[in-house]
This record gives structure tokens, C-alpha cells and sequence, in this order.
């Protein structure tokens, strides 16, 4: 989902300290990890059950199924759902800790199995979003910080534009551009690279927007820094000037975005999955939750859970290593 | 044979508005020049011009601006950036921040030859280390992959000088090399400046301390607004001021003018409240009541002890000075007088009354008998307020008519006119930043003031003005001030006690006049030593 | 990743193959064997590849190139041979044999004998099943008896003068009898059957590989051609977004597109290297149903009113573009035994309004809506945007608009499935639109018979314009029952007659079934059953 | 920076026609955005009708001006429901004691976790598509991005030296929040509701092309650009124009967000 955070310094918890005091760091992080994993798995499994509809419908082939009573009793007694809803939830959480998943009512198939297939091309689709958003954000902030005032002007314009850009339009301008008219590109993903350059495209553009506006600032207030002026009277060129010193401090507010971007980036692959018909967990989760596929829609949500906890944790540890000023200042 | 720099008028302009106008000076090699003038004389992009680092949308012309048989004025960028660090080092103005705080100090020394020189990146890293060593810095090893934040001011002083000396250039530009640093590193860095001069180098050194340049410049030019005033042999220049402006630059440098002297010719204080010339002598030192009291005083940080076992005494209308270099604690001190921070031992007392130990709800109706100010004003003042809004908040009159005038009489009372309550606090200059604060301070009459370098960061001329109106208002309210500073020479001139501090601890304590007089601790020799003296001592 | 990756690959590169040379290649006129067909279908992923589960359009149009049935139907709708090569009605109608070929063999091995036909009907009407198509369809079929190896006797509870037309349709397919005692989720997921391909993988949210049946010899009579299928394997892929799937033909990554919007059929039209097959489907016309169970609709003349203040003509043509063709008959064109009757619906604001005071409401409240004691008169329109495509939509905002004029207030709710069969069960609606397809007019017992308004357990029912006509129900019950076509003829249309008169529905158009294909795809076909196009004669030109 | 003049002017211009069109939409667009000409459908843009007209012959140019109203009104109702959660959590986790902003934290990054799009998601099926509904599901979406912001600004302006300043004048903890804090607070929260606004009407469009937003016949543009994309090979014109405003309008809150911020910043 892209929310809208512009400048926003990374945020790292209360728990500074110098290096040897790494252990309480990683204590308190597991244990909120750990925490976070719980809730969510808790309130996805109750806000389900909001839903109208009968669960054992779902199991029975999604809803509309004209199924027996007696298909439908049966289903209750082979998925627990006659049990009392706190028996199903516990039951659930133990069966949670040993990893166990649950089976998918829609699929028909153990939900690790299901998302094992599906992870693949999601985190495929971010990653690659991902390093073609940043390349797209430094490169812009190459060009306005070498070229001048008309540049830099024009270059914000486009983040700003970038950053607006709905998902789905994006896809539609992009494949009515490249593929109908040009021809260039196969509107929907086809396997090997020629498949993945727009939906990748849709989902980099609007993330560079938001990464170069969030780079910008640090990346102006290098260049117009004393160790710049330093590096000049060295005898540094511009280029030399903006890759040694004014990129890497971009990176730092660039990794605190890291955790949200991970965030927008799964919401984008909801839209650009069905778009592009790539399999991946996005489309899985839209279906999953028509569908009322419970375990399944727990499960997703859990990975996507996993994955921002990870993205976080990393990004946390590379603030600390990138800056040091950070781990002494105890932020 | 000709000067290895000559420059003849320089001019430099941003769109419009002159900068830097009619500058010439020569410069051999192995002879150091000094330009000295206040913040916003233009003295720094002279210097910087030499290199075409004017800054964005410079207009530079002269008549000549040669440095050996290259004219600096149509050089190219690719000339210019083959002068730069091979020929002409700079040291920038900033230095605790010319180095890039996410890499290591070695690779940024490293640099210099990466650009100038046919060294690999193994050789030239072990000749980083080699350059460390060369201008002191001790373990070089270490220090070459640690960042600049691990370092000390004065390490990162000398790895800036290292990074810039590098390709062994012929000239060296330093820009401000030891504002900010204490007075034993200052000398340390001052002495290897004058090394390198010694060994052929061509130095341009640029100061507002005149005490610094006189150390080491041969000859000084005097700048103001963009124009050299004056200029000669350091000597005549310092010893017979012939502009007005120098006269009053010299006048204001507080090192060595006795207590309650006027460093400005100007009276600060018109109005009823200016005391007469009489009375300018010091008070008669009448055992009187103490203020503000500490004993035993404890503060850690983590494993680090801040303040370890201090104690003091401030009598009501005198000045305890606490001076010492940066990390010896004083400031710690002062936040525990203030008792904005809670000692972990030791005990404050505040007019005869406990006031480490109060609770905070305790102590917040006696707050307005213990001011302070501090060393940023700006930072101190709600962003939103003007100044109006500022002194009308500290006065507490809140919003009734009576509210206006009183803010214009407090004004008058720093020396500034009414025309200033609609101003915003960040569009004034640094020193009515910081009369503005004391305005605030005095606002609820308090009993004592606690000034934690209050002028550190102001042009001595501006400097003068400021303590000058401290004086004046002790004299005037019996003020007593708990004086804490880096600058020996102003702390001097400030305080009738002394607190000399290092490593958290007291080593010395007493009159100043005695402190001064006969120094007992090693540590307050040394300190004095150091000092810049205006004689070129 | 890379037990997805292998057969992706494999198809992606003939696709690939064949779409680069898709253009330049010489056209010939015999059939040339081999090639892969790359199918794009717009409808959500089945969740099981074995039609007796369930058994919706999507699962007939897959399992129609791998499962066959015992008979067929050809173009004149008359019942012709296929697995079964003859049967016999007993005089008294309560049994039926059919004779079945000797030399089929479904594709794990097991010949095609009585048993075969035992064992579905028992897996059918098996509740572990969950089947609701064909589940509904065998209703009356209380066993099944061997009368020899290759010949089996189906034994009724009362005459059911529908049950070959049943028997045609994919929901019903006979499937290998050892395959159906495997569970049901491996069985949903390789099916066993003896059509002219074979499930071999199925990648949820990818795609379904068939591949040839190299000893496949039993096509119905009106095939094209004898012996095994021409291609050597179909890539069957789910593209939801209409837009990209079209966009997919055109740049040939896929052959065949399903679920066409109007305005891309009129494209096609004027680009030659794509073809169209039109193929409306069996059983009900797509119709909205008005809720005769509760006001304001149990009043005829508000009925009759709302369906005069509906003008469809207009919409159908300026939403379908004359690719749709305006129905004024319960029944689908293609049942023989359609009847229609154009007066009733013509659209006339006047007499809805006459009809509307008549009923009594005729006050009007401040947004012109009609107002009889109080409650204004409002209307709500659930609507599954899974089944009615975005210009049925469109229809219905525009009726919505022209109904205001004569006074109704139409309350669209766009709804997704479940929360759509979930607001019709609760009867939380005036007005819907709900496609049925059957094989046969015995659809209208199953729409309008009043059992029709007893739920299922899920809540789920079938007659939601809630008529309940006894008359009606014995002419239903009676035509279901007699073998004699003139008379079942007879009693359909005095049951259709009934139906439009009494303005319970308001027929559209026949249920729309578009496909488009490349046109050096040659050989597509129809099954003139359910109207699902067979790939067996189907070759590329390639 | 001063961002150059032109582009402002430009921004403020789209803006104050959106304003216009949302309070006095029949001023800008006369015809009635919900009757339908079935006669004039698919016309392609013409001096008649300058956006071209939709699949049942209504003016697209005058949906777009009708449909001003109800995107602003969601992209500001769900930007005050984002930032007023936000405002809550950022305040107790800054300014609270450290176990509560340690709970807090936790309870932002259980948000976090969620795809945003997910928390939308499961709020609309439960409760059903419909503007009231999809604005709230975007305002929930997006209070957690904007409670990590609120709580690092009042972190930093809490440790401001000005409010130790007014601690040592004797000024009591409810008088430094109220007086000095929350004020400097106002400043940056003004640039994220500009950029909140611009956002939220991005997202509740998203939300319309599931499906789960706006209920047709309504002239929102998320619903009109949903209902466009099946039209866009033959239409472009359907998809486009929405989509256009959607991307206007957002592009031109942040640029008044951010010039407004650089003019308050170098007053």
C-alpha cells in the first residue's frame, strides 16, 4: 500500500548502546518479532470470522456450493469448525507453533505448500522492484545534482509525479505502450526475463518517486557539506564528489524506508499480480480472502508479517553499522 | 624573481552584490600571510576563490590572479582540479566536519593521492598512515580505519591537514584551522602549521582570532565588508593600529584587560540605569552572602564519570569562573546547578535552601531566582515566537497593556530598541541573538545566572560587547554569575573566582588574579602556556 | 521455485516458437499434426479439475477436452451417440439401458464397462462429493444395474424425460472408475477419462497441461475427424484482467481467449488475424428475475410496471454493439422449445406509470421516487461482479436510470460472490440477474418449479423470482415426465406462457459466450451440449 | 530550495479548480453526470464533449468535475482519520513513559506488518464496499506510516534546547506540551496531511479498481477508471481522464504541500 511517507528518519527503538550491549538489542527485537507474529495471526484469525458467510462453505468449494447438509457437517467435523471458537483458535496456535499451517479449504493443499510455490515470484517481483526503484531514485538524483538548477527542478517534478501514480493506471499506460502500440513487451507474463520488465516497471516507478523525494534532501545537504568542499579542493570531480560521498549518505534515509517500501511493495503485487496474471502471494491473498479461505489468508499474512520483521530488523542493524553516530548516540 | 602568488584587485560577486572587492597581496614560498576580519568580511571566499571554489554563480575578475606561471582566472576545470590538492592544499573552514563521517579517515586521506599520485590502493593506504604519523597523530595505525566521529577535535584537525597536504602542495590555505578547539590542542595544531611553513610551504592562514594569526603570520591583512582595511607587517599592524576598525578589533580581544575594564568604547547602557565612571570599581570585597552553593558533586554516564566530587560557591554580585577543556565536565556542572539534571551524590543548594534535592513541583516557584544562557541563543527560543512574544512569555505579564512597555524596558536594558519585538529571533545576528536571551534571563530578576559559553561562537568585536553588557548588568542587579568557558583570556576578564576543571575533577580553585599569578597544578601552567597571546608571545 | 519453472519453460518456449513465426508462415489445407494451443480463460481458477465437484462453467470448459460423456447432442439438438452407442427407455419410463462401445479404454488402462457408468452415478450422488450440477440432475436415478459387460441399466424413481439431456452435459462425464477411489484431492487434481487429452500438471494460479491421448479413438458422431487429436498438447492459463488478456492475443502469447468484452469482438472483427466463435450457452436467457416473494414486487402491475420502464433495446445496443441479439424468451436460443413473446416487453413510460397509480402509489417524493403510505418505492439490485461482465453492469446502471423516470429507486450493490449468494439467501433483494446453464428446457422446472424456493442447506436456491403456481408446477412436473415430444413441447410453452406473463423475469439476451482465436488456429469447434468449444479437431497453421 | 515559480502557480491553479468543482460542480460541468444518452456512448473527445463520453453516453468531462467532490472528500476524510490515529499513538509513544512507547511501538508495527491494502481489504469485506467504508479502510491504512513520523518529530522536538529553556523559566510539563510543543508539532503535521491527501485519493482509486470502493452509478473517479480499464483497448479516453485527475491531484497537494513548506521554513 503506498502510504505516503516522505522525509521520515529511520526509527530505531529506545535500546542504544555500544557495541557489546548487541545481546539485549537482539533480546528485545526477537521478543517483538515474536509478539507481532502473535497478534497478527490473532487478529486475522478473528476478523475473518466477521466475514458473513459460512466457513464450511468455503471448504466445500467456495461459496454458491448448492452442497448436502450432511457435505457440509462433514466438512465442519474435518476442519474442527463445530468445535467452540476459542477451542479452534488455541488448537490453531499449537498447531501454528509446530509450523503446521493448516490446509487450505479453496486449495485443497497444505498452506506452506501453496505459498512455497507463490513466495518465489512475489519476492522475485519485489526485489527487483526494489533495485530498479533505487537505481531509478540515484539516477535522477545524479542528474539533478550535476545538472544544475533546471535539472533538479525537473527531476523533483518527476518524483512527485512518480510517487502519485495509482498502480493499476500505471500498468494499463504501461501495457497499452509497450505492448499494444509498440509491440516491444508480452502484456502478461510469459516465463524468462521479457515477462517481468513492466510489472516490475509498475511497481518500481511509484517507489522511486517516493525514494528519491526521501533522498533528496540528504543528498543536497551532502553536497553542500565542508567534507564536499574538502573532497573538491582535493582535486574531486563532480562525479567522483556525488558516488564516494553524497550517494551513500542518501542510502541512510533510504534503508529506514526500507521496512514501509516492503509494505507498499507486497500491496502493489495485490494489483500488478492480477494485472499481469503473474502467480505470487498477492493475487493468492485477494483470492483467498474472497473466497473466505481462512487458513490460507492466516498463512499469507503471517509470511508478509515474516518478511516486514526481517526487512525491519535488517534495516535497523544497517543503520547502526552504516552510521555510526547512531549506535553512540544511544537513538 | 616573482612572487609564487600574486593577486592584484580581486573582485567576486554573487549576482550582483559585491563580495570580496579590491584584495591584493604576494606570497612567497616557505612565508605565511594572514587575513583576519569578522564573520561575513569576505576573508573566506577570497581564499577559496583562489582554487575556483567561490561557490555557485560566483562572478571573479582581477587584474591578476597568478599562482607560478598558471593563471588561476582562465584555467580550466580541468587545470584547476589538477592544481587542487597537487599544488594548492585547503584546509576548509569547518574542519571538525571536512571529513565525511561514513568513511574511514584513511580512505579520505587516500584520496588525495588516488587523485594526484601513481600509488596503488595497498601503498597508498600504508602512505595514509605514514602522513598520520607525519603531522602527529598518535597510533595512526588505529585511527587510519576509524570514522571521524571516534576521533577527537583535535585528530580530526590533524587528518584534515594530512588529507590536504598529501601530494605535498606549495601553498596551503588554511581557513579557520582551531576555532573550536581548546587552547593546548590549538598551539599543538598551530605549532605543525608553522613546521610546514618552516619546510618551504606557502601558508595563507585566515582568522577572527587575531591572537592566532599573530603566532604565525609574517605579514596581516585586515578585512572588512570585502575590503582590506589595512594591511603590513604583523608587528606594525597589531602594535600601532593605524584604521579605527583595527584599533577596535585589538581593543576588544579580552586576553589580559584587567576585571570590569570596558573592552568598547561604546556605552552599552544608556538610560537611568547606567551606572557613572566612578562606580566602575569593582565592589568592595565585602564578605558577602553565597548564593548558590555544590559540595561533593557526582555525575555518570554509563561507565563514564562526568563530574567527580565538585564543589563551589558563588557570593551574591561576584563571578565564579569555571574553565577547562571540552569534556572536563563544566557543562555537566552547570545542568546540575540548574538542576535540570539530577546528581548521582553530592548536593546543590540554591539561596541557602536545598535545590538538587527538591522535587521538581518544589522547585519550579523558586526556578525564577536561577537563570541561564547558553552558548547557541537561537536554539533556546520557540521557533514560532518573535521576539515581542518571547520577552512578554518570559516576563509572565502574559497578554495585559502594561505587557508592551516592560518588554521595550527590558529591551533598552540590553541595548536594543523596541523595534525589535515584531522581529524574528532567526533573522537577527548573533549577538542580539544573545542579548535577547540575556534579556529573558534577567526578565524575573533572578538572584543568579548560570553562562554556559555564552560568547564562544561570536566575532571578538561583538564578543567585547556582550560581556561588556554582562558587567554592567551585575553592577546593576548584583547579579551573580556562574561563568563557564574554553577561552581562557575571556574568563579572565569575567570572573573574581576560578574553577580550573579537567577529566570531571576541580585541580585548581581560588582568586583569579592568584590562579593566574602563580598557577600550583602542572595542568593550569600548561593551560595558560597555551593561550594565545596578542604579542605574538 | 524450480518444480514451477520446468513445465512453464517447456510450453513458454513453443509458445514462443509459434507465436514469432505465427504471421509468415505458408498457409496449407490439410491438418498438420502436432503444435501446443496456449488457452487464456478469464474466469477464476477452478478449485477442482473433476466437474462432479461442484460443477460450474469454468470446470465444463477444461474437463471437455479430457472427460466424455455417454451421449452427445448435434446442431438440430437431436440426442446422438457417444460413449454410449444406444439406449432404451422402459414403457413405463421408471428405467433406461444403455448400450456402451467395446473398445474404449479410459487413459490409466481401465476398459469403458457398466461398472464405469455405476461407479460416477454413485460418486455423483455421494454427499463426500460436495456435486451440486450434477448432483441436482440425477435427482430421480435411484441405482444402476449390469445387464452385460457393456451394458447397464439406469433405474428411476419416476419418468424423467430430461435425463439424456443430462447425461450430455461435462457435470455428468464418465470418469475411470479406479481413478474415482483415489481422494478426492488427487482426483481433483488428474482426473482419469477417456477424452482426446489428459490432465498431466496442474500449477494453481499458473496454468493446467494436457497432453495428447495417443490411443484415443472415441469421438461423438459428429466429430471431424477419427483417431487421435492433431495437437500434441494444450496450455490452459488464467488471465483475469480482460484488457491484458486481449492484449495477450493480439501479441499472440496466447491462442484462445474466452469471457470476450463487446468492444473487443467489434476490434476483432476488423482485424484479420483473429476469428471469432460465437457459442450462446443452453438453458435459461440471461434474465433479471423479479422477487414476487415480497412487496413491492407480489403486485403484477408493479411488475409489469418496472419491466414497461425498462428500456433494453437501447442498452443492448449501445453497450454490445449488435453482438448481442435481444431475447424476449425464458429459455436460450438455442433450446428447440424456446418460446418468446416481444409485446410484453415493450418499453413504455406511460403505461408504467398508468400502471403504478393503478397499484396505488401514486404520491411522489422530493427526487420524483413513487410514495404509496409512506414507504417510497425502492428496489435492490445485488449484483455478482464475477458473473455479470462490466457491460451487463452498465446495462443495469442504464434500466436503473430509466427506471427513475417512472418512479422505482434501483439500489445497485456490486458484491462479490460470497457476500452476493449470501444477500440472496438472507432474500435481501427485489431484483437479480443470475445465469443458469442446463442441457434442455427442464431448466424452467429447476427456475420456476415452486421446490425451487426451498433452500439447500447453504442457503442456496434456484427460483428466485419465488413463483409458486400450482398450475405452473404440474405442467412442469407432467412435461418432465412424458417421452412424447409433441406433448412435451405442448406443456413447455403454456409453462413458458405462464412465466412472462405473469412479469416474473425480464429476459436480456441469450447468455453471452464469446471466444476469440488466431486465426491460423483452424478446427474449433462448439459441443453443441453446453456450447464449450472441443480443441479435438483443432490444428495449427503453423 | 525555492521550487520555481511557475510550477506553484500551476499546482495552486489545478487545485483551485478541484475546489471549485467540488463546492459548485453544475458551475464548471451544467449536464447531470448521471443521465444516460445510450445513443452517444463511446464518443471519442470532441469539442462537445471534451473528455469523451463512457459505455451509457455520459460526459466523462462532466463525471469528472461531479466526481471532484466525493475524491476530495475521501482523500481528506481519510487523511484526518490516518493522521488523527497517528496523532494518538505518535503522542503516547513520544511524549508518554517508555513502556508505553514501547507498547505503542509494538502495537504500530503489528499495523505495519499488515499490507495495507490487506487491513483495507478485510475492513471492506466485513463491512461492505461503499465510499463511508473504503475511507476508513484507507485512513486505517495509513495511520501507521504516519504515527512512525509524529513520533520521531515529537521525540526530536521534545528534546529541543527552547523547551529546556522554558523548563528552566519555571514552566510546568502541561504548559511546555501545550504551549511550545504541540505548536512547533503543527508544522511538519501540515506537510504530511498535504501529502496524505494526494495519497489517500490514489489509494481509495485502487480500492474502486478491486472493486471495493465506490458503488456505481456514482461518479468517483476510482470507480470511473476501474470501470474504463475493460474499454482501454478500443477507449483509451475512459481510463485515462480518471486516472489523469487522480494523478493531478495528488501531484499538486504535495507541490502546495512542499512550497508552503519551504516558504514557512525560510520565513
Amino acid at each position: 500500500m503506498a502510504g505516503s511517507i516522505a522525509a521520515q528518519p529511520p526509527v530505531t527503538t529506545r535500546t542504544g548502546g555500544r557495541a557489546r550491549r548487541w545481546l539485549p538489542w537482539l533480546l528485545l527485537r526477537t521478543g517483538g518479532v515474536l509478539f507481532v507474529l502473535w497478534a497478527v495471526a490473532t487478529i486475522t484469525f478473528f476478523a475473518i470470522r466477521l466475514i458473513p458467510g459460512d466457513p464450511a462453505e468455503a471448504v466445500l468449494g467456495g461459496p454458491g456450493s448448492q452442497a448436502s447438509e450432511e457435505a457440509l457437517a462433514q466438512a465442519r467435523r474435518e476442519y474442527g469448525l463445530d468445535r467452540p471458537l476459542i477451542l479452534q483458535y488455541l488448537g490453531y496456535l499449537g498447531r501454528l507453533l509446530t509450523g503446521d499451517l493448516g490446509r487450505s479449504y479453496s486449495l485443497r493443499a497444505p498452506v506452506a505448500e501453496v505459498i512455497g510455490e507463490n513466495l518465489g515470484g512475489t519476492l522475485l517481483l519485489a526485489l527487483l522492484s526494489l533495485a530498479a526503484a533505487a537505481v531509478i531514485a540515484l539516477g535522477l538524483a545524479a542528474w539533478s545534482a550535476r545538472g544544475g538548477k533546471g535539472a533538479s527542478g525537473v527531476s523533483s517534478v518527476l518524483e512527485i509525479v512518480g510517487a502519485a501514480v495509482p498502480h493499476f493506471w500505471l500498468a494499463i499506460s504501461l501495457i497499452l505502450l509497450f505492448s499494444t502500440w509498440l509491440g516491444w513487451l508480452p502484456p502478461v507474463s510469459v516465463p524468462g526475463p521479457a515477462g517481468l520488465v513492466l510489472p516490475v516497471l509498475t511497481l518500481a516507478i511509484p517507489l522511486a518517486g517516493f525514494l528519491g523525494q526521501v533522498m533528496r534532501e540528504s543528498i543536497l545537504d551532502a553536497m553542500a557539506s565542508p567534507f564536499v568542499l574538502a573532497a573538491r579542493a582535493r582535486g574531486e570531480g563532480e562525479g567522483g564528489v556525488f558516488w564516494r560521498h553524497a550517494a551513500r549518505h542518501a542510502a541512510l534515509p533510504a534503508i529506514g524506508l526500507a521496512g514501509w517500501a516492503f509494505g507498499a511493495l507486497i500491496s502493489g503485487a495485490v494489483v500488478v499480480e492480477s494485472i499481469f496474471a503473474r502467480p505470487g502471494l498477492g493475487r493468492s491473498l485477494l483470492a483467498a480472502v474472497q473466497l473466505r479461505d481462512v487458513p490460507l489468508v492466516i498463512g499469507i499474512v503471517l509470511v508478509v508479517a515474516l518478511g516486514y520483521m526481517l526487512v525491519t530488523t535488517l534495516t535497523d542493524l544497517a543503520d547502526r553499522l552504516a552510521d555510526p553516530r547512531l549506535r553512540r548516540a544511544g537513538r | 624573481m616573482s612572487a609564487m602568488l600574486e593577486v592584484r584587485d580581486l573582485r567576486v560577486s554573487f549576482g550582483g552584490t559585491t563580495v570580496v572587492s579590491g584584495v591584493s597581496f604576494d606570497l612567497e614560498a616557505g612565508e605565511c600571510i594572514g587575513l583576519v576580519g569578522e564573520s561575513g568580511s569576505g576573508k573566506s571566499v577570497t581564499a577559496r576563490s583562489l582554487l575556483g571554489l567561490a561557490g555557485e554563480g560566483a562572478a571573479v575578475s582581477a587584474s591578476a590572479l597568478r599562482f607560478d606561471e598558471h593563471d588561476l582566472l582562465s584555467a580550466s576545470p580541468r587545470l584547476l582540479r589538477r592544481l587542487r590538492g597537487r599544488e594548492i592544499g585547503y584546509v576548509s573552514q569547518a574542519a571538525l566536519l571536512a571529513l565525511d563521517p561514513l568513511r574511514p579517515v584513511g580512505r579520505e586521506i587516500a584520496d588525495t593521492l588516488r587523485l594526484h599520485g601513481p600509488l596503488g590502493p595497498r601503498q597508498r593506504q600504508d602512505r595514509a598512515v605514514e602522513l598520520l604519523a607525519e603531522v602527529g597523530v598518535p597510533e595512526p595505525e588505529l585511527r587510519a580505519g576509524q570514522r571521524a566521529d571516534e576521533l577527537s577535535g583535535g585528530l580530526r584537525q590533524r587528518a584534515v591537514i594530512a588529507s590536504a597536504i598529501a601530494a605535498r602542495p606549495r601553498l596551503l590555505i588554511a581557513d579557520e584551522p582551531t576555532t573550536a578547539l581548546d587552547s593546548t590542542v590549538q598551539a599543538g595544531i598551530l605549532r605543525l602549521l608553522e613546521r610546514l611553513r618552516a619546510e618551504g610551504m606557502g601558508l595563507i592562514l585566515i582568522s577572527h582570532d587575531l591572537a592566532v594569526v599573530s603566532r604565525l603570520a609574517s605579514r596581516i591583512l585586515v578585512m572588512r565588508a570585502g575590503e582590506v582595511v589595512e594591511s603590513g607587517p604583523t608587528d606594525e599592524v597589531l602594535g600601532s593600529p593605524r584604521h579605527p576598525y583595527t584599533r577596535r578589533l585589538v581593543a576588544a580581544v579580552a586576553t589580559d584587560r584587567p576585571r570590569w575594564a570596558p573592552l568598547t568604547e561604546a556605552r552599552p547602557m544608556a538610560g537611568a540605569l547606567a551606572p557613572s565612571p566612578s562606580e566602575a570599581l569593582p565592589p568592595a570585597a565585602v564578605p558577602s552572602e553565597v548564593v548558590l552553593e555544590a559540595s561533593g558533586l557526582v555525575r555518570r554516564f554509563g561507565d563514564r564519570l562526568a563530574v567527580d566530587d565538585v564543589g563551589f560557591s558563588v557570593r551574591r554580585g561576584s563571578t565564579l569562573g569555571v574553565v577547562g577543556e571540552s569534556g572536563s565536565g563544566k557543562t555537566t556542572v552547570a545542568r546540575l546547578a540548574l538542576a535540570i539534571d539530577r546528581p548521582d551524590a553530592g548536593t546543590v543548594r540554591l539561596l541557602g535552601e536545598p535545590w538538587s534535592e527538591a522535587t521538581e513541583r518544589e522547585r519550579r516557584p523558586r526556578r525564577a531566582r536561577i537563570g541561564a544562557i547558553y552558548q547557541d541563543a537561537l536554539s533556546s527560543f520557540d521557533p514560532r515566537w518573535t521576539v515581542g512574544q518571547t520577552l512578554a512569555d518570559a516576563l509572565s505579564s502574559g497578554r495585559t497593556r502594561r505587557a508592551g512597555e516592560e518588554v521595550a524596558e527590558l529591551l533598552e536594558r540590553v541595548g536594543l530598541g523596541p523595534e525589535f519585538m515584531a522581529r524574528r529571533p532567526r533573522g537577527l545576528s548573533g549577538g542580539q541573538q544573545q542579548r535577547i536571551a540575556i534579556a529573558r534571563a534577567i526578565a524575573p530578576r533572578p538572584d543568579v545566572l548560570i553562562c554556559d559559553e555564552p560568547v564562544s561562537s561570536l566575532d571578538v568585536s561583538v564578543q567585547a560587547q556582550v560581556l561588556d553588557l554582562l558587567d554592567e548588568l551585575q553592577r546593576a542587579y548584583g547579579l551573580s554569575y556562574l561563568f563557564i568557558g574554553h577561552d581562557l583570556g575571556v574568563v579572565r576578564h569575567m570572573s573574581d573566582e576560578l574553577l580550573v576543571m579537567r577529566g570531571g575533577r576541580v585541580v585548581e580553585s581560588g582568586a583569579t588574579e592568584r590562579v593566574f599569578g602563580d598557577p600550583r597544578h602542572p595542568y593550569t601552567r600548561e593551560l595558560i602556556a597555551a593561550a594565545p597571546r596578542l604579542n605574538g608571545g | 521455485m524450480n518444480r514451477l519453472a520446468l513445465p512453464l519453460l517447456s510450453a513458454a518456449a513453443v509458445a514462443l516458437l509459434l507465436a514469432g513465426c505465427s504471421t509468415a508462415a505458408p498457409t496449407n489445407s490439410e491438418p498438420v499434426s502436432g503444435g501446443t494451443l496456449v488457452y487464456a480463460s478469464g474466469d477464476g481458477e477452478p478449485t477442482c479439475l473433476d466437474p462432479h465437484v461442484g460443477g460450474n462453467y469454468p470446470q465444463a470448459l477444461v474437463a471437455t477436452q479430457y472427460l466424455e460423456s455417454l451421449v452427445s447432442k448435434n446442431k438440430d439438438g437431436e440426442i446422438i451417440p457417444w460413449l454410449a452407442t444406444s439406449w432404451k427407455e422402459a414403457d413405463d419410463g421408471l428405467s433406461w439401458v444403455f448400450t456402451l462401445r467395446d473398445d474404449v479404454t479410459f487413459t490409466d488402462g481401465t476398459p469403458l464397462t457398466w461398472e464405469a457408468v455405476a461407479a460416477n452415478i454413485a460418486h455423483l450422488q455421494d454427499p463426500a462429493t460436495a456435486s451440486s450440477t450434477g448432483y441436482l440432475a440425477l435427482q430421480k436415478v435411484t441405482g444402476v444395474e449390469k445387464v452385460d459387460e457393456h451394458s447397464a441399466k439406469v433405474l428411476l424413481s419416476a419418468p424423467d424425460s430430461a435425463l439424456l439431456d443430462s447425461l450430455s452435459q461435462p457435470w455428468l462425464a464418465i470418469e475411470s472408475p479406479t481413478a474415482l477411489k483415489r481422494s478426492q484431492e488427487v482426483n481433483c487434481e488428474s482426473p482419469v477419462g477417456t477424452g482426446p487429452f489428459e490432465v498431466t500438471a496442474w500449477d494453481r494460479q499458473q496454468s493446467i497441461t494436457l497432453e495428447r491421448n495417443k490411443d484415443y479413438d472415441s469421438p461423438p458422431a459428429d466429430a471431424g475427424h477419427k483417431g487421435p487429436a492433431y495437437l500434441k498438447k494444450i496450455v490452459w492459463r488464467f488471465l483475469p484482467d480482460s484488457a491484458s488478456r486481449y492484449a495477450a492475443l493480439r501479441a499472440g502469447t496466447v491462442d484462445v481467449i474466452d469471457n470476450v468484452q463487446p468492444d473487443t469482438i467489434v476490434a476483432a472483427e476488423k482485424d484479420d488475424t483473429i476469428d471469432h466463435l460465437d457459442a450462446p450457452r443452453p438453458g435459461a436467457s440471461n434474465r433479471i428475475e423479479l422477487n414476487s416473494g415480497k412487496a413491492p414486487f407480489d403486485d403484477e402491475r408493479v411488475r409489469e410496471a418496472f419491466i414497461r420502464s425498462a428500456d433494453v433495446d437501447d442498452a443492448v445496443k449501445s453497450l454490445f454493439f449488435g453482438t448481442a441479439k435481444r431475447s424476449y424468451s425464458a429459455l436460450s436460443s438455442v433450446e428447440k422449445l424456446g418460446y418468446s413473446d416481444k409485446s410484453l416487453f415493450d418499453y413504455d413510460q406511460k403505461a408504467a406509470a398508468t400502471l403504478l397509480d393503478e397499484a396505488g402509489w401514486t404520491e411522489k417524493d422530493a427526487e420524483g421516487y413513487r410514495v404509496k403510505d409512506g414507504t417510497r418505492l425502492e428496489l435492490d439490485f445485488p449484483v455478482s461482479t464475477n458473473q455479470s461482465i462490466p457491460a451487463e453492469q452498465s446495462l443495469f446502471e442504464q434500466i436503473q436510470a430509466t427506471a427513475k423516470q417512472a418512479g422505482f429507486k434501483v439500489d445497485l450493490h456490486p458484491l462479490d460472490l460470497s457476500s452476493w449468494y449470501g444477500a440472496l439467501a438472507k432474500n435481501d433483494y427485489n431484483l437479480v440477474s443470475a445465469p443458469y446453464t442446463k442441457v434442455g428446457p427442464d431448466v424452467l422446472r429447476i427456475l420456476y418449479h415452486s421446490d425451487g424456493t426451498i433452500p439447500a442447506p447453504s442457503g442456496y436456491f434456484a427460483n428466485l423470482a419465488q413463483l409458486k403456481d400450482p398450475k405452473l408446477d404440474a405442467l412442469l412436473v407432467q412435461a418432465s415426465e412424458t417421452s412424447d415430444q409433441d406433448e412435451r413441447a405442448a406443456l413447455y410453452k403454456q409453462a413458458q406462457q405462464i412465466v412472462l406473463e405473469g412479469y416474473y423475469i425480464l429476459p436480456l439476451y441469450d447468455q453471452q459466450n464469446h471466444f476469440l482465436y488466431r486465426a491460423d488456429v483452424k478446427g474449433i469447434r462448439a459441443l453443441p451440449t453446453v456450447s464449450t468449444p472441443t480443441f479435438y479437431d483443432a490444428w495449427l497453421d503453423r | 530550495m525555492r521550487r520555481p515559480r511557475p510550477l506553484e502557480l500551476i499546482a495552486a491553479a489545478v487545485l483551485l479548480f478541484l475546489v471549485l468543482a467540488a463546492l459548485f460542480p453544475s458551475l464548471l460541468a451544467p449536464g447531470d453526470p448521471l443521465a444516460i444518452h445510450p445513443a452517444e456512448s463511446f464518443l471519442a473527445p470532441s469539442w462537445a464533449h471534451p473528455f469523451g463520453t463512457d459505455e451509457s453516453g455520459r460526459g466523462i468531462y462532466t463525471r469528472i468535475v461531479h466526481g471532484a467532490g466525493p475524491s476530495l472528500v475521501i482523500g481528506l476524510s481519510a487523511t484526518a482519520i490516518g493522521i488523527g490515529l497517528a496523532l494518538v499513538l505518535g503522542l503516547a509513544a513520544g511524549l508518554g513513559p517508555r513502556w508505553l512507547d514501547f507498547g505503542t511501538t509494538r502495537f504500530v508495527e503489528v499495523l505495519f506488518a499488515f499490507p495495507g491494502l490487506l487491513l483495507a481489504l478485510l475492513f471492506i469485506v466485513i463491512y461492505g464496499p461503499g465510499v463511508v467504508t473504503s475511507t476508513i479502510a484507507v485512513g486505517l491504512s495509513t495511520a501507521p506510516g504516519y504515527a512512525r513520523i509524529i513520533r520521531s518529530q515529537v521525540l526530536l522536538v521534545r528534546r529541543a534546547p527552547y523547551l529546556e529553556a522554558a523548563r528552566v523559566l519555571g514552566r510546568g510539563p502541561a504548559v511546555r506540551v501545550f504551549r511550545t510543543l504541540l505548536p512547533n508539532l503543527a508544522g511538519s503535521l501540515f506537510v504530511l496531511v498535504t501529502l496524505g491527501i494526494g495519497q489517500s485519493i490514489v489509494w481509495a482509486s485502487s480500492l474502486s479498481y478491486l472493486g471495493l470502493g465506490a458503488v456505481p452509478p456514482a461518479a468517483e473517479w476510482g470507480a470511473m477508471l476501474s470501470a474504463g480499464r475493460t474499454y482501454v483497448a478500443s477507449f483509451w479516453w475512459m481510463s485515462f481522464f480518471p486516472g489523469l485527475f487522480i494523478v493531478l491531484s495528488a501531484v499538486s497537494t504535495t507541490l502546495i504541500g512542499r512550497s508552503l513548506q519551504n516558504r514557512v521554513r525560510s520565513a
